[in-house]
């Protein structure tokens, strides 16, 4: 019989093997022989636990599994030593492209040309070799056109857990999200400037 | 030119050009002034052509359905018999109706990436670890089939699913070389032919191509050619077809 | 001026970083901005500290760095994750690597990374580690690469006599190269067109 402290550090120990594979609080109970809601339980006084000061690690949920990152207000340290997770941001045309697949999944590229208006093979190109998005199948019908959806590392990228946190997409959009719109407008150009004078600061 | 390039970069395409000028001009999308954006639009373009810069076809088709719908919502109702008028006013829908569908079906999408665009903001500030290796840990029991919820033909289609995927990744290679046909250009080659007829041909002998993007471009030269007042068009009945005129100039000699 | 509680949760964020690559005391002195000697004594106690029934990961010291492991005495849960069969099943990157080697052996890792389009060493290593590929030579030229192939226990788990028994490829399917050659023309002016802007992950 363990102890709730070992059975404590045996998922710390856990965490840390299965690294950015993600731990499911099945596979702990499992590993633990206790119930489900027992290692749900533990990993969620465990998540508490790692807020203080004294940690340089989290418990965060993505893509259905737990696992340790570190955290964000330290990120100036680890930027010195190590490369940027997520080095190169999605362009903006990959990136509506991908919220596109991610809320219409299935989806074929017809499609979703259909709904941005320009020719999408290149944004589909990016975010299949990164590994977004995949095929998911094949549309009936002449020409049986690939459908696609997006992946778990879709998930991760973002640090979601699931595809239902995804936010309902806005019915209607009001006078403060046309503001939201022109604000990210100017954001595109800070973005482009922040990247050269980051280069230049190199 | 720098200035101008940065803009460029900012949009996404068609829509989301049009979905700029609606902000900037404070338009109710539910009621846009199809003169007025056309008009604005159409400079957009023509800055971006004076500018040398590639217009792609998507914003030149976009044009055309712009003026489209302009002249669909000049036209004059028809003067018919009083219930043919009735189930047309029920009937028609208005010829902005499509348009207004795709932008804000867009819109909904880039208001979503923003919200995906946060997320990969904040995600890049934390780091996460690969899986340990774990090999040298030997399992006790007795080793498991790593494949055992397979078969020979997942394999298959593991395989058939890399070439899939290859295939939307593959250059396409074509021997067609891309033609630039700037407004301005066909809008020359217009006037230099109709010099040629006597300052007079039909409408549909200016689209000797079968290319979207040709016609697109003549269209959209006829127009500006009308609108600069070169030419004239004249139709005598429905269906008819349209005689180009060149208007003489005032002091030709 | 950061205190020494968060001096050590950096350090903490930064071991779990590096993973087995392993952090110098000069490493964390340069990132920390102290001294090496002070770093160090840091260290130590981190080490002491994490001596606790309540850890399930220690501080060891490997060829002059520091890293994370988990503890030998939690070695039976460890052995426990190994066999359980979310661990064992293959990933769909190890799945097709697999399928690439099963009909191109003998293939270098260069060659099915050119197939695949993606790096493939984790694949392979997962695959090795699970005794469905092995090395079977090795290339000519420079660099005399490694040539994969597969085991007995492949023919073995799929239930087949010989390589010979594997099913033929289907034929690249005649529909989708109509449907590419419609889609040539446009894309011809789209490739022009994101030649010059657009440049992708920017």
């Amino acid at each position: 019989m363990t102890t709730k402290i070992e059975q404590k550090a045996i998922i710390e120990g856990l965490l840390f093997v299965v690294g950015d594979e993600g731990l499911e609080s099945k596979q702990a109970a499992d590993i633990l022989q206790i119930e489900v809601d027992e290692a749900e339980a533990l990993i969620q006084e465990m998540k508490e636990e790692y807020q203080t000061e004294a940690r340089g690690i989290e418990i965060v949920e993505i893509a259905g599994g737990y696992q340790f990152t570190t955290k964000a207000k330290h990120i100036s340290y680890y930027e010195r030593f190590v490369e940027s997770p997520t080095t190169s941001s999605l362009s903006q045309a990959a990136l509506e492209t991908l919220a596109i697949i991610a809320y219409k999944q299935p989806i074929t590229r017809a499609e979703i040309e259909d709904i941005r208006g320009v020719k999408t093979e290149k944004p589909l190109q990016t975010l299949s070799s990164k590994q977004l998005v995949k095929e998911v199948g094949r549309a009936e019908g002449t020409g049986r056109a690939i459908l696609y959806g997006t992946t778990r590392d879709f998930l991760e990228y973002f640090g979601l857990r699931a595809l239902e946190d995804l936010p309902n997409l806005p019915e209607q959009l009001g006078e403060e999200s046309i503001e939201a719109e022109a604000d990210l407008f100017f954001e595109n150009f800070q973005d482009a400037i922040h990247t050269d004078d980051k280069e230049e600061g190199k | 030119m720098t200035q101008y390039n940065v803009r460029l970069d900012a949009f996404e395409g068609p829509l989301d050009l049009l979905l700029h000028l609606i902000n900037r001009y404070e338009i109710d999308i539910y009621d846009i002034p199809v003169s007025q954006i056309t008009e604005q639009y159409l400079e957009y373009i023509h800055t971006m052509q004076e500018l040398q810069l590639d217009v792609a076809s998507e914003y030149l088709v976009m044009a055309a359905t712009l003026v489209a719908i302009k002249s669909k919502t000049l036209l004059p109702k028809h003067e018919e018999e009083d219930y043919d008028q009735q189930i047309e006013m029920d009937m028609e829908e208005d010829p902005r109706d499509e348009l207004v569908r795709r932008l804000i079906e867009y819109r909904k999408f880039k208001e979503a990436s923003t919200y995906l665009r946060e997320h990969e903001g904040q995600r890049s500030l934390t780091y996460s670890k690969p899986p340990s290796n774990l090999d040298h840990i030997e399992a006790n029991a007795e080793p498991v089939n790593p494949v055992s919820n397979m078969t020979i033909y997942d394999l298959v289609d593991a395989f058939q699913s890399i070439f899939d995927k290859k295939k939307t990744k593959k250059q396409p290679q074509t021997k067609i070389d891309r033609q630039d046909i700037p407004i301005d250009t066909r809008m020359n080659e217009i006037v230099t032919e109709l010099k040629g007829k006597k300052g007079v041909r039909t409408f549909k002998s200016l689209f000797p191509y079968p290319s979207r993007d040709h016609m697109v471009v003549t269209f959209l030269a006829v127009l500006e050619l009308m609108k600069t007042r070169q030419i004239r068009c004249e139709q005598e009945k429905n269906f008819q077809d349209i005689m180009i005129h060149l208007v003489q100039e005032e002091n030709s000699h």
